[in-house]
C-alpha cells in the first residue's frame, strides 16, 4: 500500500454552490512516486486544479467543501488529519505552485520575506539563517543577485523571474512531493524552457516526485514520465508517456493527441477537433461522460459508467469498447501523423 | 421636591462661603458687552460684571445702586446723581463720575436710546463724585429705562470704553459682585468673586440692596442640548440649568436633590406685518384675534399651566405703575363667528398668510405650529416658514417676505419701549393715533396722566388696531441642585447672595 | 435542455428563453431569503407611505392639547406628541415625507453622481475640474449650504431635496468614478470602440451598468443619511415644512422629552431603522442579482 | 518624493482659491446678518444700521471679498466679531477638542470594525457574516443624537460612570480628558465602524479569493497568518480609503454630536458661526477644512505606497 | 518580384514606420521614459491572405493590433487601408472604417461585457453602424451564432456561462456580424487549450473561405501560427526580427531568435529529443532596450556589431526578410 510516495483513492471533493452541490472530482485514483514526474492533463475545467488543491485540502471546509476517498501520502490518509498536523505537511512535505506567478505571490510582502516564511515556520531557522536560505534557493533557481532580488516586491521581478521565485519557495523545505499547476502557460516558450529544465534539474537533486499539471501535451512529452488523462472530474486513461503517445486508448486522449497542431508536415491540411463541448458539472452523465462527443458511443455507454481498467502494463483505461475502437482504427498515428 | 439625601456629607453651617457654580445655560452671548445688545444671555452674565446707576426692585420700582442717591428736578429735565464713594472697578481702580459720564454716553449711543427715550440728552460730571444728566424734553421712562435690566447701563472705566470696537467692548471691567476671569468662547465663562466689592447694605430685593459673592467661582456653561442641560442637572455636572424644557417639569420636580424654579419671563406675541398683505387690514387682525384660543396656544406651547397666565396687558400685572384692564374683553375671544364674520367684511379670499418662525426657539416654533393650526381650522390659508433664527430676523424686517411672525419680548420698564408699536420695528406700525398717545405718554409730568394716555392706546390697540396679539405671558423653567441656596431670578439668573454646600 | 431546436420557430426560442431567464430572476431573488426579507419590509413601509390617510384614524394634525405626550394606549396605539397629536397617523404619514426625501435624494444623487463620475473617468482634463470641485463641495459645511439654498429658494420639500442632492453627489461621484476608472481598463470597453461605437454609447451602455453595485450600496447609505439629516436640516428650516410630519422631525421634538416620553424617540427610529435595514437588505439583493457572475453560498 | 508632496501641496491653491469664492458668496447671498445677533432682538433699524457700517458690511461683496483675500493671502484669515480673537486662534482653539475626538472615535471604530469585518468575510454566509453585517446597518441607521442620548441616560444619569457633557483638555489629565469624549466617541464611532466593517468585510472577501492566499495556506501557514499577514494587508486600500473619508468628515464637524455632549470643536464652531453668521470664523473654517481634507488625501495616498509596494513612488 | 509586385496591387493594409511609445508618468505626471512597445515596424497585408505575428509576451503584439485599429494614438507612422492612412481620417470617417476592420480580443473573459446577454453583445455592432431592423438583427445573430458553432438558444445567456472556447466564439461572431474585411485576431487561442484550440482555428479557416477574410493572426504559440499563418512575421522587443513565408520561415529560420523560438517549443512526441538553442537571461524591459540590436543581451551569437549598430532589415531570398547582424 505505501509503496508509493502519494496516493489518490476514489478522491472525491463536492462543492456546495447556489445550484446545489457539484461534485467536481468523481472518484479520482491515481500515485505519484518519488523521483517520477506524473502528468495531469485533461480540458480546462476537468477538475486538475481542484485535484491538486484537494491533495492539500486547500479548499474551505466546514460545510461548503466535502471531501470523499483517500489521500495517503507516504501511507497516511491527509484526509483523517488534523488541521494542525496538515499544515506542518503544507509546504514542507508537499509543496506546490500555482499557474499564475503574480497573481500567487503576495504582492505587498518582498519575495524574501514570502520565501522565509515557511523555512521559518518548518524548519526553525532563525530569520537570518532563513534569509541565508532563501538566497540561497534563489540563487539555485538561476535568479542573478539573489542577495539583491531577495528584497525586492514581485512586482518588480520579471515574469520569468516569479515563477522562478514561486519554484524556490515551493523547494525552500525540500519538499519530498511537488505538485506544479501549469506552472509556465504564462510564459514565453524560450522562458518555459529555461523553467522546465531547472524544474527537472532539482527534481533530480532533491529526489522528489512531482505531479505536473498542464494542458501543452508538448510539454508532457519532453518532460514527464507518466501521464493521467482527466475528463469532467475523472481519470479517463493512465499510461507511461511514451505509451500514451504512441498508443492512446481512450478516444478523448485519442482525438486531443490529433488536435495538436504540428510543427513540421503539411500544414494545410484541417486540425482535427472533439466535436461537441463538454457537459457542465451541473448535469454530468450517468454512463461514460464522453458518451456525448463520442462517434462509438452506444446504449451501453450512455447507462453505465465505465471502470478505470488495465489495458496494458502500466496503462489503464476507462472505456467500455477501447479494444474494439483501436482495432478499427489501426494503430495510433495521431501525435506523429503528416 | 428635594429629599436631602445628600451625597456630600458636609455639615450645614451658617453661611457657606467657598466652593463653585456651574451655570448650564443654552446660549453663548454674543457679547459681554450689556450696552450692545438686547440678548437676555448677555444680560444674564454680565449683570454679575458691571452695575448701573440704578437698578429695579422686586415691584420693578426705581432704586439706585451705584448712585448713592439722585434728584429729579421739577420739569423733570435734570437728574442729579450722587455717586457712592469707594466703589473700585475689577482693575483696582475707582470709579468717578467720569468714567460714568463716558458710560452713559457710550449706553445711549450703542443702545439706540439717544433716538428714542433720550434724544437730545446730555450727562454731564460735577467733580469726581456727582453726575447730571439732561433731558432735552421730560420722560416719563427715562429713570425705569436707565434702570432696566437688559441692554442696561453698566458703568464701565473711560479708557475701557474709549477703547472698545465696533462690536463692544472686549475687556470686561466692571463693579459687581465677580470679576470677569474667562471667556472660552462656546465652552464657558468664568466669572470669580470680586475681594473688593463693596456692597449696598440694604435688603436683596429684585436687583436691588445687598449683593454678595458666596461662592468663589461661577462658571457659566454654554450648553445648547436642552435634553443634556437637563442630564447635567440631573446628575450634578451643573448646579443650575437654565432654560430647560417644560416637558421636564414632572421629571425634573421629582428627581432628588434638584429642585424647580418656575419664573416670569415675557410676553408671547403674533406680530403682524402692517405694511404689506393682507393684514394692511386692521379687520384682518381682528379677524385673527378673534379666532385665536390663547389658552391652547399657552398649554401647546408651554406645556403646563405653571409655566403661562392669560393676561391682555402690554404691561405686566406686577408692574402697578401701569397695568390696565383697558381692552380686556377683545382678549382671547375665541368667537369663530366673529371671526368668520369679521373675514368676509375684510373680503378675505384664502390668500396665503405666511407666518415666519424658527425651530432655534422652541416657545417660538411651538406657538406658531398651534396658532396655524387653529388658523387652519378657520378656514385661513395659513403656512409656516421656518428658517434659522437669523434668517428669520432679516426677513422680519422685509415688508414682502411675511405676513405675521412670532416672539416673546423681555421686559420692558415704560410702555414707549413696547417695541411693536415702534414704526422702525418688523411689524411696521403707522397710526397716528399710536404715536400721538406714545408722544404724550413720553412728555407726561405724572404717573397719572401716563397711566391715563396707556390705558387710551391699549384699549386703542385691542379694539381697533392690533399691532400684535399678545397670546400671553410665559415662564421659564429652571432647575437647580438642593445644595444651592439663596439663588434668586429676576428677569434672569441673580447668583449674588447665592451659596452652594 | 438538450432538445434540438433547429426546426422551432427562432421566436418561440427566444419567448422560451425569456420566459425561463425570468424565472431564473425570479427564483434567484426568492432564494436569497434576506433580499426577500428586506423587499417586503419596504413593501411595508411604502404601504404605509401610500395608504396613510386609510390607517390612521386621527389627522397627524389635529391637536389635543389637553393630551399631550400621553403614552401608548388603546385610543392612541403609538401616544400622541407634545401638541397632542396622534403619534401613529404621524409616523405614518411621516412615511411620505421621509420616504419621498429619502427616495428622491437617492435616486437623483445616483443620477447626478453616475453622470459625473463616469465621464471624469473618461476624460481626464474633465476628471480634474470636477474632482475639485467635489473637493470643494464636500469640505462646505451641509448647514450653511442648506440655509442658502432654503433662503434662495425657499423652504420646500423640493428644496430640502435639492440641498441634500448638492450634499450627497459628490460622494456618488468619487464611488462611480473609481469603479468606473476600472471598467474603463476592461478589454471589452475597448472592444466596443474597436466597433465604432461613439462614447456616449461607451459610457452609459457599457461603463455605467458596471458601476451599478457599488452604486447600489453608497445610495441604500444615502437614503438612510437623507432620512436622517433632512431632521437636522429642517431646524434650520430646510427640512420638511411644519407641520407636517417627518420621522426626522418626529425625531427631533421626541429628543426634548427623551427623558418622560420614549415613545416619541422609540417609533419614528425603529421606523428608520427598519426601513434602512429593509433598502439595505433589498440593496444587496437587487446587487447579487444584477451582478451575474454572484453565487450565493445555501447552506 | 519631495517633489510629489510639495505639488500636492500646490495643487491646493486652485481649489482654495474656487472654495473661497464660492463660499464667500454663499455666506454674503444667505440672509441674516451679524449686527442684528449682536445688538439682540428688540435693536432698532437704526442701531443696526450703524454698526454694520462700522463693521465693513455695507461695502460692496466684492470689495469685502478683496479685502478679506489680501488679508488671507498675507496670512490672516479675518477677525470673529464676536469672539474677540484672530479667526486663526478660534480655529486653533476649537481643532484640539475636535482632533481629540475623531481620533479617539477612528480608533475605536477601526479596532471594533477591522475584526468585525475580517471575521464575517472570513465566515461569508454563515449566521455570524449576517449578524455582524445586521448590526453594522443598526449602526448606519441609528441616528447619533439619539445614540448619544441613549449614551448619556445609560451612562452618565444611571450609571453615573462618565459625566454628561463638556470637555477637558489634554493638560487637565489623561483620565479627565478621556472621561468626557468616551460617550461621544462610541456615538460617532459607531456609523465610522458600521462603514469600516462593511468595506472591510467586501475588500476582505476579495483577497481572500485571490490566489496568493491559496499560496499561502499551501506553505502551511496558520490561519491567523494568512489572514492577518496575507490577506489584510492586500485588502488595506479600500479600507484605508473609507477610513480617511470618514476621517474627513470628522475634522468638518461632527457638528450633532458635538452639540449633544457639548464639546467645543470645528463642528460646533462652524454651526454656531452659521447662527450667528460670523462671516470670517465660516469662512476661514471652511479653507481650514479643505486644506485639512487635501492633506488627509495626501497621507492616504502615501500611506497606499507604504501598504503596497506597487503604488509606491518612484524612488530618487 | 513579380510575384511580389503582384501581391502588392491587393494590398489591402499597409503598416509603414510604425512606432507606439507609452509615456511612463512619474507621480507628478511627468513623463520619467517611454515604454518602446512597437519601434518602427513595417508591413503589409494581401487580401485574402493570413498574416501570422509571433514574438513572446510582451513584445508589442497586442499594442500593434490596438494601435492598427487606432484603438490607441500611434506616435509616429501610417497605416493604410486601401490606400488611405487609417490615422488622417476624423471620427466619423473611423467609425464607419471599422466596419470593415475588427478585431477579436486576446482575452475570452474580459473582451465581454458580464452584465450584457451574449445576443445583445453581437447584435450592439450592428446597432451601431445602423444595420438592418431589429428583426432582421435578431436573425443575423442567431444565424451568426449557428455559424460559429453556438446555439441560437444560447441567445440570452450571460458570458460567464460559457466555456473559454464558446466566448472566443463569442467574440469571433461580434466581429463577423458586420461582414468585415479584416479581422486582428489578437491571440485568440492562447488561453484556450488544445481540443478548444483546433476547434476556432478551424473555424477561422472555414469562416476565411467563405468570406474572403483578411486576418492579421497574433500569437506566441509557433505551431498554431504556422498551421493558420501564409506569411509571418517575428516581433522581438519592439521590433520586427524576421518576415517570411511561413515554410521558409519553418524550413530556414535566420535570425537567432527566430531559432531559439522554434527550438524551444516542446515536441508532443517523447521520442523526439530537442536541440535547443539555448537563450541566456531574462527578456529586457521594454523602458530601456538595449542598444544596437535589441536581442543582443540574449543572442548565442552576439558579435560587436550587434552592441552598437542596429541592423538593417535586408530580403535575403523573395519575401524573406531579417534584421540580423550575422546576414549582413
Ligand atoms: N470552489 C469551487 N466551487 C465550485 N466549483 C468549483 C470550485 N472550484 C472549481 N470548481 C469547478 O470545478 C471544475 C474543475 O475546475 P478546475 O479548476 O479543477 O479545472 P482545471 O482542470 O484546473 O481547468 P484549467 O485548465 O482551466 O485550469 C470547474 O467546473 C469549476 O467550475
Ligand atoms: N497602456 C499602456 N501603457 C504603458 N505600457 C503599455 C501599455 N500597454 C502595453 N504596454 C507595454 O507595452 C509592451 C507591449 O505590450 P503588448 O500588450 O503589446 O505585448 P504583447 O506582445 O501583446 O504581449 P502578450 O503576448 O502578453 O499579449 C509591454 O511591455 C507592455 O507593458
Ligand atoms: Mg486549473
Ligand atoms: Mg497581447
Ligand atoms: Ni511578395
Amino acid at each position: 500500500m505505501s509503496k508509493h510516495l502519494l496516493e489518490l483513492n476514489e478522491l472525491k471533493t463536492h462543492f456546495q454552490t447556489e445550484r446545489g452541490r457539484v461534485t467536481a472530482i468523481d472518484g479520482i485514483s491515481l500515485y505519484v512516486d518519488t523521483g517520477e514526474v506524473l502528468a495531469v492533463v485533461g480540458e480546462s475545467g476537468c477538475g486538475k486544479s481542484v485535484t491538486a488543491q484537494s491533495i492539500l485540502r486547500l479548499f474551505e471546509e466546514g460545510g461548503i467543501t466535502t471531501y470523499e476517498g483517500e489521500i495517503a501520502f507516504e501511507g497516511e490518509n491527509l484526509l483523517d488529519m488534523s488541521m494542525s498536523k496538515m499544515r506542518r505537511i503544507r509546504g514542507n512535505d508537499i509543496s506546490m505552485i500555482f499557474q499564475d506567478p503574480l497573481s500567487s505571490l503576495n504582492p505587498v510582502y518582498t519575495i524574501g520575506n514570502q520565501i522565509v516564511e515557511s523555512l521559518v515556520l518548518h524548519q526553525k531557522l532563525s530569520k537570518e539563517k532563513a534569509y541565508e536560505k532563501a538566497i540561497e534557493m534563489l540563487k539555485l533557481t538561476g535568479i542573478p543577485a539573489p542577495e539583491k532580488r531577495v528584497h525586492e516586491y514581485p512586482h518588480e521581478l520579471s515574469g520569468g523571474m516569479r515563477q522562478r521565485v514561486m519554484i524556490a519557495m515551493a523547494l525552500a523545505c525540500q519538499p519530498k512531493l511537488l505538485i506544479a499547476d501549469e506552472p509556465t502557460t504564462a510564459l514565453d516558450v524560450t522562458i518555459q524552457a529555461q523553467i522546465l529544465d531547472l524544474m527537472i534539474e532539482l527534481k533530480e537533486e532533491f529526489n522528489m516526485g512531482v505531479m505536473f499539471i498542464t494542458h501543452d501535451l508538448g510539454v508532457v512529452a519532453q518532460y514527464c514520465t507518466r501521464v493521467v488523462v482527466m475528463y469532467l472530474g475523472e481519470v479517463v486513461e493512465e499510461a507511461e508517456v511514451t505509451q500514451l503517445f504512441s498508443s492512446p486508448q481512450h478516444p478523448y486522449t485519442k482525438g486531443l493527441m490529433k488536435s495538436i497542431p504540428q510543427l513540421e508536415g503539411d500544414r494545410t491540411k484541417k486540425l482535427h477537433i472533439v466535436e461537441g463541448t463538454v457537459p457542465s458539472l451541473e448535469d454530468v452523465p450517468v454512463g461514460c461522460r464522453f458518451a456525448a462527443r463520442c462517434s462509438y458511443a452506444d446504449d451501453k455507454c450512455l447507462a453505465e459508467r465505465p471502470i478505470l481498467e488495465s489495458c496494458a502494463t502500466n496503462q489503464k483505461v476507462r472505456c467500455w469498447h477501447y479494444r474494439k475502437i483501436t482495432e478499427k482504427e489501426g494503430r495510433f498515428n495521431g501525435a506523429t501523423n503528416a | 421636591s428635594s429629599d436631602s439625601t445628600s451625597q456630600n456629607e458636609e455639615e450645614e453651617s451658617e453661611v457657606v462661603t467657598g466652593g463653585d457654580i456651574r451655570v448650564a445655560m443654552n446660549a453663548s452671548p454674543p457679547t459681554l458687552d450689556p450696552h450692545m445688545t438686547t440678548a437676555t444671555a448677555t444680560s444674564e452674565v454680565s449683570r454679575h460684571i458691571f452695575e448701573t446707576l440704578l437698578t429695579l426692585n422686586s415691584n420693578y420700582e426705581v432704586v439706585p445702586m451705584l448712585a448713592e442717591s439722585f434728584e429729579q428736578s421739577e420739569d423733570g429735565l435734570t437728574t442729579t446723581f450722587e455717586l457712592r464713594q469707594g466703589v473700585t472697578f475689577h482693575n483696582g481702580k475707582e470709579m468717578t463720575s467720569a468714567d460714568v459720564v463716558a458710560s452713559m454716553e457710550s449706553w445711549l449711543i450703542r443702545s439706540g436710546k439717544s433716538e428714542s427715550t433720550f434724544s437730545g440728552t446730555t450727562f454731564e460730571a460735577e467733580g469726581d463724585y456727582t453726575v447730571i444728566m439732561n433731558l432735552e424734553t421730560p420722560s416719563i421712562g427715562a429713570l425705569h429705562t436707565m434702570a432696566a435690566p437688559t441692554q442696561f447701563s453698566a458703568i464701565m472705566p473711560k479708557e475701557i470704553i474709549e477703547s472698545a470696537p465696533a462690536q463692544g467692548v472686549d475687556e470686561f471691567i466692571g463693579t459687581g459682585p465677580f470679576e470677569f476671569v474667562e471667556w472660552k468662547q462656546d465652552q464657558y465663562i468664568h466669572l470669580q468673586k470680586f475681594e473688593n466689592y463693596q456692597s449696598l447694605d440694604a435688603n436683596p430685593d429684585g436687583l436691588a440692596g445687598k449683593r454678595e459673592a458666596l461662592v468663589d467661582n461661577v462658571y457659566f456653561d454654554v450648553v445648547t442640548d436642552d435634553s443634556t442641560r437637563v442630564a447635567g442637572l440631573t446628575t450634578g455636572q451643573y448646579q443650575v440649568g437654565l432654560w430647560l424644557p417644560r416637558d421636564n417639569y414632572d421629571q425634573l420636580s421629582n428627581t432628588p436633590n434638584v429642585v424647580t424654579s418656575v419664573d416670569l419671563y415675557g410676553p408671547q406675541n403674533l406680530i403682524f406685518n402692517k405694511a404689506e398683505g393682507v393684514f394692511t387690514d386692521p379687520l384682518m387682525r381682528q379677524a385673527i384675534n378673534a379666532v385665536l384660543n390663547k389658552d391652547e396656544i399657552m398649554l401647546a406651547a408651554f406645556a403646563d399651566e405653571v409655566f403661562y397666565r392669560l393676561d391682555h396687558g402690554l404691561m405686566y400685572q406686577e408692574q402697578l405703575d401701569w397695568y390696565s384692564e383697558a381692552g380686556q374683553e377683545y382678549y382671547n375671544q375665541n368667537d369663530q363667528d366673529l371671526a368668520q364674520q369679521l373675514l368676509q367684511e375684510a373680503g378675505y379670499n384664502g390668500e396665503e398668510i405666511r407666518i415666519l418662525t424658527s425651530r432655534d426657539y422652541d416657545h417660538i416654533y411651538n406657538t406658531s405650529v398651534v396658532v396655524q393650526q387653529q388658523l387652519e381650522e378657520a378656514g385661513i390659508n395659513a403656512s409656516l416658514e421656518v428658517y434659522d433664527w437669523a434668517t428669520v430676523v432679516q426677513k422680519r424686517s422685509e415688508p414682502s417676505e411675511y405676513d405675521a411672525f412670532i416672539t416673546g419680548f423681555v421686559t420692558v420698564t415704560d410702555p414707549t419701549q413696547i417695541v411693536t408699536l415702534d414704526p422702525s420695528w418688523p411689524g411696521f406700525t403707522d397710526d397716528e393715533t399710536i404715536r400721538d398717545l406714545l408722544e404724550n405718554i413720553r412728555v407726561s409730568t405724572s404717573q397719572e396722566e401716563a397711566k391715563a394716555y396707556f390705558e387710551e392706546l391699549q384699549e386703542y390697540n385691542w379694539s381697533t388696531y392690533l399691532t400684535h396679539i399678545k397670546i400671553g405671558d410665559f415662564s421659564l423653567l429652571t432647575g437647580y441642585r438642593n445644595n444651592v441656596e439663596g439663588i434668586n431670578f429676576f428677569e434672569g439668573i441673580v447668583l449674588w447672595n447665592t451659596t452652594v454646600h | 435542455m438538450e432538445v434540438t431546436m433547429k426546426d422551432q420557430k427562432l421566436s418561440e426560442i427566444r419567448s422560451s428563453i425569456k420566459k425561463q431567464r425570468r424565472q431564473l430572476f425570479i427564483k434567484r431573488f426568492l432564494a436569497n431569503r434576506l433580499a426577500v426579507t428586506g423587499g417586503i419590509i419596504v413593501l411595508i413601509t411604502s404601504f404605509f407611505a401610500i395608504f396613510a390617510p386609510f390607517l390612521a384614524s386621527y389627522s397627524p394634525y389635529e391637536m389635543e392639547v389637553t393630551s399631550r405626550l400621553v403614552p401608548p394606549s388603546t385610543d392612541h396605539i403609538l401616544g400622541t406628541d407634545n401638541f397632542g397629536r396622534d403619534l401613529f397617523a404621524r409616523v405614518v404619514y411621516g412615511a411620505q415625507a421621509s420616504m419621498g426625501v429619502g427616495i428622491s435624494v437617492a435616486l437623483i444623487t445616483s443620477l447626478l453622481g453616475m453622470v459625473i463620475g463616469l465621464y471624469a473617468a473618461y476624460y481626464k482634463v474633465l476628471d480634474h475640474i470636477l474632482m475639485r470641485v467635489c473637493d470643494g463641495l464636500m469640505a462646505f459645511p451641509a448647514i450653511l449650504l442648506a440655509i442658502a439654498i432654503m433662503a434662495a429658494l425657499g423652504p420646500r420639500l423640493e428644496n430640502v431635496i435639492i440641498a441634500l442632492s448638492i450634499v450627497y453627489t459628490p460622494y456618488v461621484a468619487r464611488v462611480v468614478r473609481s469603479s468606473a476608472l476600472v471598467v474603463r481598463e476592461q478589454t471589452y470597453v475597448e472592444a466596443m470602440k474597436a466597433q465604432g461605437a461613439s462614447t456616449s454609447r461607451i459610457i452609459w451602455f457599457h461603463i455605467a451598468p458596471n458601476t451599478l453595485s457599488p452604486l447600489i450600496i453608497q445610495s441604500t447609505f444615502i437614503f438612510a443619511d437623507a432620512i436622517i439629516i433632512e431632521a437636522g436640516l429642517s431646524f434650520l428650516g430646510a427640512g420638511v415644512p411644519a407641520p407636517d410630519p417627518s420621522w426626522g422631525n418626529i425625531l427631533f421634538d421626541g429628543k426634548l422629552v427623551i427623558f418622560n416620553a420614549w415613545w416619541m424617540t422609540l417609533f419614528p427610529g425603529l421606523a428608520i431603522i427598519l426601513t434602512v435595514l429593509g433598502l439595505n437588505l433589498f440593496g444587496d439583493g437587487l446587487r447579487d442579482l444584477l451582478d451575474p457572475h454572484s453565487k450565493r453560498v445555501k447552506k | 518624493m519631495k517633489m510629489y508632496i510639495l505639488k500636492r501641496i500646490l495643487s491646493l491653491i486652485p481649489v482654495l482659491f474656487i472654495v473661497s469664492i464660492v463660499i464667500f458668496s454663499i455666506i454674503h447671498l444667505t440672509p441674516g446678518d451679524p449686527a442684528s445677533i449682536i445688538l439682540g432682538e428688540e435693536a432698532t433699524e437704526q442701531s443696526r444700521e450703524n454698526l454694520r457700517e462700522q463693521l465693513g458690511l455695507n461695502l460692496p461683496i466684492y470689495q469685502q471679498y478683496v479685502n478679506w483675500i489680501i488679508g488671507v493671502l498675507q496670512g490672516d484669515l479675518g477677525h470673529s466679531f464676536f469672539m474677540n480673537k484672530s479667526v486663526t486662534a478660534a480655529i486653533f482653539d476649537h481643532i484640539g477638542p475636535t482632533l481629540s475626538l475623531s481620533i479617539l472615535s477612528q480608533v475605536t471604530a477601526i479596532i471594533v470594525a477591522l475584526p468585525l469585518g475580517i471575521w464575517a468575510a472570513y465566515r461569508r454566509g454563515t449566521l455570524t457574516d449576517q449578524s455582524f453585517m445586521g448590526l453594522s446597518l443598526l449602526g448606519i441607521s441609528i441616528p447619533n443624537f439619539i445614540l448619544g442620548l441613549f449614551l448619556i441616560i445609560l451612562f452618565a444619569v444611571n450609571l453615573q460612570w462618565l459625566p454628561v457633557a463638556g470637555y477637558q483638555p489634554l493638560s487637565a489629565g489623561l483620565w479627565n480628558h478621556l472621561q468626557f469624549l468616551i460617550m461621544p466617541a462610541i456615538a460617532l464611532g459607531t456609523m465610522q465602524a458600521a462603514l469600516i466593517a462593511r468595506m472591510t468585510r467586501s475588500a476582505m472577501l476579495e483577497t481572500l479569493n485571490a490566489n496568493f492566499i491559496k499560496t499561502a495556506r499551501s506553505k502551511g501557514l496558520h490561519e491567523q497568518i494568512v489572514i492577518y499577514k496575507h490577506a489584510l494587508k492586500n485588502a488595506f486600500i479600500p479600507i484605508l480609503t473609507v477610513i480617511g473619508q470618514t476621517f474627513g468628515m470628522l475634522i468638518a464637524g461632527a457638528a450633532v454630536t458635538e452639540t449633544v455632549f457639548n464639546i467645543p470643536g470645528i463642528g460646533q464652531l462652524i454651526i454656531n458661526s452659521v447662527e450667528r453668521r460670523d462671516y470670517a470664523v465660516i469662512q476661514g473654517t471652511v479653507l481650514m477644512i479643505t486644506v485639512s481634507y487635501v492633506l488627509i488625501n495626501l497621507v492616504v495616498d502615501l500611506l497606499y505606497g507604504v501598504i503596497d509596494p506597487r503604488v509606491r513612488l518612484i524612488k530618487k | 518580384m513579380a510575384q511580389q509586385m503582384h501581391e502588392r496591387e491587393n494590398t489591402l493594409l499597409e503598416i509603414k514606420g510604425l512606432k507606439k511609445f507609452f509615456p511612463v508618468k512619474n507621480p507628478i505626471g511627468i513623463t520619467e521614459a517611454f515604454v518602446k512597445a512597437v519601434n518602427d515596424v513595417s508591413f503589409h497585408l494581401v487580401e485574402g491572405e493570413t498574416y501570422g505575428l509571433v514574438g513572446e509576451s510582451g513584445c508589442g503584439k497586442s499594442t500593434m493590433g490596438r494601435t492598427v485599429l487606432r484603438l490607441i494614438e500611434a506616435s509616429e507612422g501610417e497605416v493604410l487601408y486601401k490606400g488611405t492612412d487609417i490615422f488622417q481620417l476624423n471620427s466619423k470617417e473611423l467609425r464607419k472604417l471599422r466596419q470593415d476592420l475588427q478585431m477579436v480580443f486576446q482575452d475570452p473573459f474580459s473582451s465581454l461585457n458580464p452584465r450584457k446577454r451574449i445576443g445583445d453583445i453581437i447584435e450592439e455592432p450592428m446597432i451601431i453602424h445602423k444595420l438592418g431592423t431589429k428583426k432582421e438583427r435578431i436573425d443575423r445573430v442567431m444565424d451568426i451564432l449557428q455559424k460559429v458553432g453556438l446555439q441560437p438558444e444560447q441567445y440570452y445567456r450571460y458570458p460567464h456561462e460559457f466555456s473559454g472556447g464558446q466566448r472566443q466564439r463569442i467574440g469571433l461572431a461580434r466581429a463577423l456580424v458586420v461582414n468585415p474585411k479584416l479581422i486582428i485576431c489578437d491571440e485568440p487561442v492562447s488561453a484556450l487549450d488544445v481540443s478548444i484550440q483546433s476547434q476556432i482555428i478551424n473555424l477561422l479557416q472555414e469562416l476565411q473561405d467563405e468570406y474572403k477574410l483578411t486576418y492579421l493572426f497574433i500569437a506566441h504559440d509557433l505551431s498554431v501560427v504556422r498551421h493558420i499563418s501564409d506569411r509571418i512575421g517575428v516581433m522581438y522587443l519592439g521590433k520586427m526580427v524576421e518576415e517570411a513565408p511561413t515554410d521558409k520561415l519553418f524550413s530556414n529560420p535566420l535570425h537567432p531568435y527566430t531559432q531559439a523560438l522554434l527550438s524551444a517549443v516542446p515536441h508532443p512526441n517523447p521520442e523526439m529529443k530537442q536541440e535547443r538553442v539555448k537563450l541566456r537571461g531574462e527578456i529586457p524591459s521594454p523602458m530601456n532596450p538595449p542598444s544596437g540590436c535589441v536581442f543582443h543581451t540574449r543572442c548565442p551569437f552576439v558579435i560587436d556589431a550587434c552592441r552598437k549598430v542596429v541592423p538593417k532589415t535586408k530580403e535575403i531570398s523573395e519575401g524573406h526578410f531579417v534584421a540580423c547582424h550575422l546576414h549582413d
